[in-house]
This record gives C-alpha cells, structure tokens and sequence, in this order.
C-alpha cells in the first residue's frame, strides 16, 4: 500500500518536502509540446470540492526530460510520470521517450483529462500503442464519466495496461456569487475533492471486480477512513489531490490515521485491507445488523 | 513555508474589516507582502491572506468578507483553531531610498505590517467610503483618499519625484500605478487553491506567459507586468 | 417558473399537502408491468448526499391508471407522469396509454435509472417512438454519467423531445461503517443531494447552451441560492428531490428564499434568471472583479 | 405528521444511550411506538427515532450512538435547535388484557411511553452488559435479564400464558418472539431516509411482498411478519 499524490496535485519542484513524504511522486501531466493551459480563472470552490480547468499546462516532452525529470530522479522517491495527448501517437511517443529514462519507476496514462477541447481516441488504442512504446509499468486512469467505467477498465486491461488509476474529476459548474456567471473562464471545470468520494469509491469497486488489476485509488479522500475504504472497494494505492491544497502535511496524517483504522477494524496492516468490500454477500452481512428484511 | 494549527486570540471589526489575530505558534511572520493560507472553516480550500501585523506571539490578517470564505475567517472568534501555512510567496524589496506606500480598499492589508518594517514612511491610501477609511489608522504617515476621488491622483500629482511606489490594491488600480511609476512594486491578486505552486491555479500573464501568482509573486515589479 | 418535486421523492397518497405545496406533482417511474424493486437495503447516506437502489419500484401501469392517477387527478396540482422501460416499445406503450387521460398534463421520460440491469437503447429512439405515441408536453430525463450529456440532449430534440429533465443521479458506492462491505444490497446506487449539485450545473448549462429546450433543474437543490444557480444555467423550473426527506416543507421555503435570492441577484422575477449565466463572455465578467489576468 | 424546529431542553446520559430532551413546540407527541424523524446535525438525512418519554411541553429520545447520526444527535446540547418530524407511522394496539413489554438492547426506548399509557404493566427487557442495563430505571416493573441470558427465555417460560407481547428490539429477538407469541406486536427497523412514505427506502418483506416500513409500521402484528 503506497501513498502518492494525485497528478496535477503537487510540484516537487516547490515543494520537495511535501513530495519526500509520499511512496512515489506522480509529475502533473506532460504532453509532446509545451501547454501554457487555459485562461485565468481556472479554479473554483464548490461547497463540497472544487473545480479545475487548468487544462494539462507542462512544459512538453522535451523540457520536462531536460530540465524538470533529471530533479525529480534526486528527489529520492519513484517518480511516475502522467502523460496525456490528443492522439493515439502522442502516447505511443511519449512512452518511447520516457522508456529510456531510469528516473521513471512507471507512467500514468491520462486518457480521461475533461479540459481539452480535443476527445482523445478510444482507451484501447492508446493503452496499445503505449504498451508497444515502453516495458515500463502502465497505469491506465479514467474518468468516472461514462456509463458503466468497468468497459473501459476491460479495454485497458485487454490491451496490456498493468494497472488503473481510478478517478480523474467529472466535469462541474460554479456559478460566481455575484454576477451568476460561471467562474471559470472555460466555464465548467472537473469536479474533484469530497463530493467526487462515492462516485470514485464506485468505480474502484466495479473495476477491480471486472479485472482484478491494481488501483490507484483518488477522488475526494482527505482521511485515513477514505484511504481505508478505497482499499477495501479495491485500490492497492490510493492518492491524495485536493486536500493537498488545505493540508500538505496530509500524507503522513492520512497514513497514520490509515494505520488506526485499519487497526481498529480488525485488519491490522493496511496491505491486508484491499478489496474488503468484496466477498460475502454484502446483503447477508448486513442482515446480521441491520436487515430491513423481515424474513428472518 | 511551515504549517500550524493556531488558537485565535481575537478578532475586531475595522470599519468594514476583521482583523484577525492568531497565536503564532513558531510561525515566522515572514517579509512584508507575503502571504498565508488560512482554513476558512467549513470550506474545501484555504484562503489567501497578507499578513497585516506581527504583535508578539501573534500573527494578524485583516479580513475583507467578499464572499464564503472571507466571510467564514471574519466570523471566527477568539479561542477557535485554524489551520495556517506560510509565510508563502515573494514579499516587497525592501531598502528603498523613499519608498511611497499605496492602497486601495482591502489592498491596506499588507501595509501596516510593510510601513513597520521601513520605519513608517509615507503612505498614499485609498478607500471607497469614510466607513472602509477606518482601515487607514492602521497605517502611521497616511494621506487618506475617498472616492469619487482615487490614489492615484494624488500620485500623479506628485510626479516623477523619486519615490519607490510600493502598493496593493485592485487590479485597475495597480494597472493605472504601473503606467504612473514603472519602478513600482506591485502586490496582485489572483484566486489560490494552495499557494505553494501545487494547483496551478493562480496562473496570471507575465510578459505574456501564464505564471503561478503564488511562486512569482503576489509582489511583482511594474515593469513585469506591461503587457 | 414552476417548483416540483423530482421523480421518487415524493408520493402524493402518503402526504397530500406536501404534493399540494409544489406547482406540480411528478410521479415516481411507472414501468409496463409491476416492480418490487430491488432487495433492501436501497439507500444509503453519504457525507454529501444519498445513495439509492430502489430499482423502480412501482405498481405497473395498468394498477398506476385504475388506482393511482385517479386521486392524482383529485389532488389540485398538474399531474407528470415519470415512465421508464427496458425496451423502446415499453415507452411507446406507456406514452400511448397515457395520452387518453387529461389528469396528465405532461410525461417525463425516464432514459437514465441507474438502477435497472437492462439498459434502454439509445435515447433518440426512445423519444421518437413516444412522440409517436403522445401528444403531450415529453420531458426527456437524463443522466451526466456520460462524456458530454449535451450529445444526448441534442439526439433528444431532434427526436421531439419538448424538454428536459436534468439531472438524475449517477452511481456511488457507500461502505458500512463497521463491516467495510457495500451498504446497498446491490452495492452501487444513484447519488443525490448536495454532491451532485456542481455536476448538475453543468448537465444544465450545457444542454440549455445545445438546445436552448425547457428544462427541469434539479441536484442537490436545497436553497433558493441553489435554485437561482439552476434557473441561470438555464433552467426554466426547478425540482426537488433528497431535500425533501429532510425537510418536506422544502417548495415553500426554496421559493421564498428564490425570490428574495433574485430580488438581492436585481433579478427581480425568478422567470428573468433563465439563461442568465450565459450571454457575455464570463471571462470579461470576471476579469472586472478578480481577473486574475495581469494583462491590464 | 407535523414539522417544528424545536430546541434541545437538555441531553442526559443513561448507561451508554443518551436521553435527549427537546420542547415540544406544538407537536403531538402520539401513539406509543410511533416514531419521530429528527435532523442529525451536519448530516444531509434526518434519522427515525421512536419517542421515549413525553413530559409536559417535552419531547424525549432515547439514543444509542452507532453511527454518525446518532453520534450527532447524542452530541447535541441544551440551547441547541433541530428540525424534527412527527408523529410518524403505525405505534402500538392499546386496550389489551393482559400487555405484556419486552424490550431488547436499544429496543427499550418506546417503552417508557407505551408503558405509561398502559398504566405501568409488567416489563421483560434484555441488555448486552449492566451498563445497558441502567436503561432499564425508566420503565417501572421491570424484569432485567442480561448476557448470556436472553429476554426470550424467560418469556418462553411464561409460555402460552394469555399475555398479549408489545415488543421492540434487534431483528433475531423479535424474530424468536413472533414464534413464541404469534399474537405479539412488534417495533421493527430499516434504514430511512423520509419516514413519511416518500423515499420507498424503507422496504421490509411483509407477506411475501415489499413494503415501505414507515408507512405499514413500525409496529407490525407478528402474523404479517411470518415468512
Ligand atoms: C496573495 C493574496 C493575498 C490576499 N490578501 C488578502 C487580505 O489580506 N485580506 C483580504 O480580505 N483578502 C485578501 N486576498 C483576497 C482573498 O483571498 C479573497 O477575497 C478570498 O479568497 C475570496 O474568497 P471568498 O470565498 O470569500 O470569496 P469568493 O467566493 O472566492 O468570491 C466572492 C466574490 O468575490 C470575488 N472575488 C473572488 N476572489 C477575489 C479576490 N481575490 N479579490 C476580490 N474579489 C474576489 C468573486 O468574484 C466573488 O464574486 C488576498 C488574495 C491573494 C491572492
Ligand atoms: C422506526 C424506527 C425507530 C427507531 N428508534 C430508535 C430509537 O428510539 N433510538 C435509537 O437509538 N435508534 C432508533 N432507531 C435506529 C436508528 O434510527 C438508527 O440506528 C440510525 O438511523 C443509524 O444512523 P447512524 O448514522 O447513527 O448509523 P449508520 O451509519 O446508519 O449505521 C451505523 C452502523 O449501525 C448499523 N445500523 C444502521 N442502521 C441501523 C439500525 N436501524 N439499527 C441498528 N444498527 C444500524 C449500520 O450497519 C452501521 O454499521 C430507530 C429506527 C427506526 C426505523
Ligand atoms: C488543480 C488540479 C489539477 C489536476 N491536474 C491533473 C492532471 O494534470 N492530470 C491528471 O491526470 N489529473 C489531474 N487532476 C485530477 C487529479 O489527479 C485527481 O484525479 C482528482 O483531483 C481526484 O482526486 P481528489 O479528489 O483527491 O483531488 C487534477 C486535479 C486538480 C484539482
Ligand atoms: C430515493 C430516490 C428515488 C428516486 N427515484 C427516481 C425514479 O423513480 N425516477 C427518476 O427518474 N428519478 C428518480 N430519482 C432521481 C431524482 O428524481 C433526482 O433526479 C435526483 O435525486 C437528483 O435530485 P436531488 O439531488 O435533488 O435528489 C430518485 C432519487 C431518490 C433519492
Ligand atoms: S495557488 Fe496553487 S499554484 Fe498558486
Ligand atoms: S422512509 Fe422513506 S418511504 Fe419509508
């Protein structure tokens, strides 16, 4: 059970501390040309989360191996890197570059970021064309937005993606307090924080029961009692996002409270929590307690 | 940038201003023009605040209730906890030969604090109402403007006299300040998530590239700024 | 501007005088045949909303016409009739048995039930082969658990939809405090209440931009604030849903605070507040008071 | 079924439930075994509570905090203001020959008012440890048995001795005792969002069908209930 942080979430380069107290540093997604992002606003709060449409801003491929990469290799833990592009070349691209770079301990496909005007190709293709790029571990993400995300995680995993990274935000709106106007420039942004929890929670669950691979579980977890239940429904790991912007000290918080939990609910190590939720008929165990079936 | 978890030791009106005072707990209060992130209780995301003063033992902010979160700290009251983190971002430069302190409205903030630390120099302060002007006995040496007239008449009054402008306050303010006195030191806003260079989120133009408000700034030379 | 309750949260028999509260009374989904709906336990709390697996539980129609609608008719309120199916003939044969009966005044399609095993074909024939059967006011109600909901809202109207509904609810999961195990009996559920607010808004605001049809707002609607917010991404009324388990008195107190909200917003009116996050550019909006943008 | 918005008159602790006491502003209190729905503060759904005592211009609930919600309501204090909702459902059948209460666990709480309004008839309760037990001082006459021994033994005993059973308590208890006493009444439980018909979230199996629990219960006749 490792402890990272969510992609986009934290810069290792102004906060190297904050980094050091993760079990792997995940970069912010970096695409094959440098992005400046969207126009300003580009965050907004809602009442329970926040919306963001920054819009995949990085210094591009070449930058990021030059001057950002050769840092993150000293800071001293694995560095997974986020990649996303706007065709299914951009990825098979990036991976054959980041391939060569011992640095880099896995990469994390974004196949899902909602800020883009450009809807990248179908989940297979791209898990594909990266799978032929690079031998490196490949962590598929998806967004929570669709359906039923378990077709999606199917496809991954049919195509060689190692494991999932479960959720990326779902698209929201705030609307400005005064002028009733939206708030972001590009008006809506992705919804991450507490709100996202039990659509997140929800998808870890169906993924993992529809492929077994490991999860990165992320969306809305800002306690020790989170992370325990995104094991449970799943997640092998479990990252931190938006709570990293009103508390930076939560990884060492959260793995603490994490170890409590896990204690308290009778799994001793964490390691041991995932994928709890699944098993025994739910139905049955909650007839032990509280069954609104009368049938005794 | 360090974190704590601080007791509120009181919190009085100032026209229509809170001033926020809170234990210091090892806080550095850090350069004037710098800034903390406080919990707004109740809310997702902090909030970003000049430090104002430093009392001994305490840190205080002085609190414009715009909207939740603003509103949420200018609620609080002496004894509740908040988490804070900070000092964060670039302060103003300080060693100037006349530095000449300018705000408009909330933008005082930080200038009690900045007046201290350059032995109470002159300051140029402008406000939308007698009622808002309350906030200017925060700041020694102060000439007080109230609209319809605005600071930066005053400024242009005095010319290209040799003062090292130092201000806050809204953006066409400081806009009209950076044509006026291209030497200025300039403390801008932008919405924050995390101030520390995490989200991304503060991004503003510089010489025509989006940059992180919190890592370049708030305090930003004029000259930076021209578009 | 009209104020009702949303499809399932809310039965007229049990409480009369709340239905009579609303400016119009939707039914809970009526399916062909009877449905139980699905084994308990079906609903769940979550920190910022609810989860629920009802599963359409509803006494079928050929019941819903000798019992129920009769009284519906008595209650002083317009009457929508909310229909879901698992075939495009099942909505034909709901719609067409329904456009006999004047205690009608419109029909709300519902496309989108988390909750049902089948899945109903695409939503554009499902709305032709209502029309085809009714010539009642249609209300198509979609889900945002898709890439861009506007798509559907688009196929809607070009298959002759005269509004929408927006939004139903998208799957979350919730884990027993003790056991860990999924609180539903069929583990995931539809999320309600305040988490779904911001993801609802933007269901709002971009069909409203794609269509510019009628639509019922509703998410997580528990203030006339949040009301106001609905009618300016477009909305042209509101619903209410999980508010009213809270608080049945709910209509009355939302519409008295709306108005006060668009008297305070210089609305005047709530009807002028329809579409009035649209217009200028938000960016402009925003760059008078918080632009973030140095670009003087 | 009427709403109020009623302050909390005090909130004592009884063994390891908490007795919450709210005025009753204008609400009936009901028929023993009805049930109100009170909001759970920072909680978006009201929970369903069975009314435990009715003193002169008050409301009292009997809280046994297993989860959030009943942790917030146990937490609540006197000057506090809740939302509540009630009188809710189907109580107990009065004008009986011989009643009979039995109680298991947290199940006691309606039987202070059911025992009151049936002039204090004899009381079977079970608990799992003597500090559950000291619930057991608000219903007089009571009979007290504790873990290991359950409350159906010694009713099984009494066998078919013309007592008619009013019951509350957890599942398997009233399970056994709709076999023992087929005449019995019985308070059962399901989670609840709305507790006045609207949510359908209370199904319970009653003759082989669903139905929603607020509106057919709480109080069900042991026959319906036989699988
Ligand atoms: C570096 C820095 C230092 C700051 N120092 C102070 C300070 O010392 N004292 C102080 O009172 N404020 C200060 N601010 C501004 C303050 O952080 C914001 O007003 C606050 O975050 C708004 O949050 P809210 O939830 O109250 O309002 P929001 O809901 O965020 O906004 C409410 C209304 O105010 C408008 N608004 C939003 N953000 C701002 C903003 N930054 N400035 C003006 N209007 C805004 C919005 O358009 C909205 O209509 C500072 C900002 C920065 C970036
Ligand atoms: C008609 C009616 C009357 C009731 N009267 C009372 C009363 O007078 N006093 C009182 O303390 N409680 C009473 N209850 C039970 C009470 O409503 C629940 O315990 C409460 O809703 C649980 O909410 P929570 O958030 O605290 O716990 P939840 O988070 O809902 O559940 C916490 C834990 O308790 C278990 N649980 C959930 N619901 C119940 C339940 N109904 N009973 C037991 N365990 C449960 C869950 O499995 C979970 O593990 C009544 C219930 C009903 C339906
Ligand atoms: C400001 C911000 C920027 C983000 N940038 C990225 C990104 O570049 N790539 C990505 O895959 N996800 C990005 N995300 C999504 C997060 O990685 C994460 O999936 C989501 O925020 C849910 O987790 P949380 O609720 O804990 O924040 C971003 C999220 C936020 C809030
Ligand atoms: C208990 C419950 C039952 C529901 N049943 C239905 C239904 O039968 N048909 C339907 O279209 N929507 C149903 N919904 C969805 C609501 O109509 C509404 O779309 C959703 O709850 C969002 O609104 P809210 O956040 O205000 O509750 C149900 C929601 C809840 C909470
Ligand atoms: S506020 Fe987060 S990067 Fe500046
Ligand atoms: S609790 Fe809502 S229908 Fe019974």
């Amino acid at each position: 059970m490792r402890i990272l942080n969510a992609s986009g979430c934290l810069d290792a380069q102004t906060a190297p501390s904050i980094a050091r107290s993760l079990d792997a540093f995940v970069t912010k997604t970096v695409t094959p040309l440098p992005r400046e992002g969207n126009a300003p606003p580009r965050i907004a709060e809602v009442s329970h989360g926040m919306l963001n449409s920054i819009g995949l801003a990085n210094p591009g491929l070449d930058r990021f191996l030059s001057h950002t990469l050769p840092g993150l290799g000293r800071l001293g833990v694995p560095v997974w890197v986020s990649v996303g592009g706007f065709a299914v070349g951009d990825y098979a691209l990036l991976c054959d570059r980041l391939d060569e770079h011992p640095e880099v301990e896995a990469i994390e496909l974004n196949v899902s970021c909602p800020n883009v005007e450009e809807v990248p190709a179908g989940v297979a293709e791209i898990v594909a064309a990266a799978r032929g790029a690079t031998g490196k571990p490949l962590y598929t993400k998806l967004s929570p937005a669709s359906a039923d995300v378990s077709e999606f995680a199917r496809a991954a995993q049919a195509a060689g993606t190692d494991g999932l990274s479960l959720v990326n935000t779902i698209l929201g709106l705030a609307l400005d307090e005064r002028t009733l106007r939206p708030v972001l420039s590009r008006r809506a942004g992705g919804l991450s924080g507490p709100a996202l929890k039990p659509i997140a929670l929800a998808a870890v669950y169906a993924c993992y029961e529809a492929t077994g691979l490991p999860i990165v579980g992320m969306g809305g977890i800002s306690s020790g009692r989170d992370a325990l239940e995104f094991l449970a429904a799943g997640a092998s790991s479990i990252a931190l996002g938006t709570i990293l912007f009103s508390d930076p000290g939560a990884p060492g918080r959260v793995r603490s409270e994490l170890s409590a939990q896990a204690e308290a609910a009778g799994v001793g190590d964490p390691d041991n929590a995932t994928g709890l939720a699944h098993g025994p008929s739910p139905a049955l165990v909650q007839n032990r307690q509280v069954s609104p079936s009368l049938s005794a | 940038m360090q974190r704590a978890r601080v007791e509120v030791v009181g919190a009085e009106p100032v026209g229509p201003y809170t001033l926020l005072r809170v234990a210091r707990r090892g806080l550095e209060p850090g350069r004037p023009g710098q800034f903390f992130m406080l919990e707004a209780p109740g809310r997702p995301l902090p909030r970003p605040m000049s430090l104002c003063l430093a009392p001994p033992r305490e840190l205080a902010f002085l609190i414009d209730p715009v909207g939740p979160g603003t509103r949420a700290l200018a609620s609080l009251t002496a004894g509740d906890e908040l988490r804070i983190l900070g000092p964060l971002g670039n302060g103003y430069r300080l060693g100037l030969e006349r530095p000449l302190l300018v705000g408009g409205g909330i933008g005082v903030a930080p200038l009690p604090y900045l007046s201290a630390a350059l032995g109470g120099p002159p300051a140029l302060l402008g406000f939308r109402s007698d009622w808002h002007a309350e906030a200017a006995a925060l700041v020694p040496a102060a000439e007080i403007v109230v609209e319809p007239r605005l600071v930066t008449e005053p400024l242009a009054e005095l010319g290209p006299c040799g003062y090292s402008v130092l201000a806050c306050g809204p953006e066409p303010m400081l806009a009209a300040i950076a044509r006026l006195a291209p030497s200025a030191q300039l403390a801008w806003e932008a919405p924050m998530a995390c101030g520390y260079g995490a989200c991304y989120g503060c991004a503003v133009e510089l010489r025509g590239e989006l940059k992180r408000l919190c890592v370049e700034g708030p305090v930003l030379a004029a000259e930076a700024v021209a578009a």
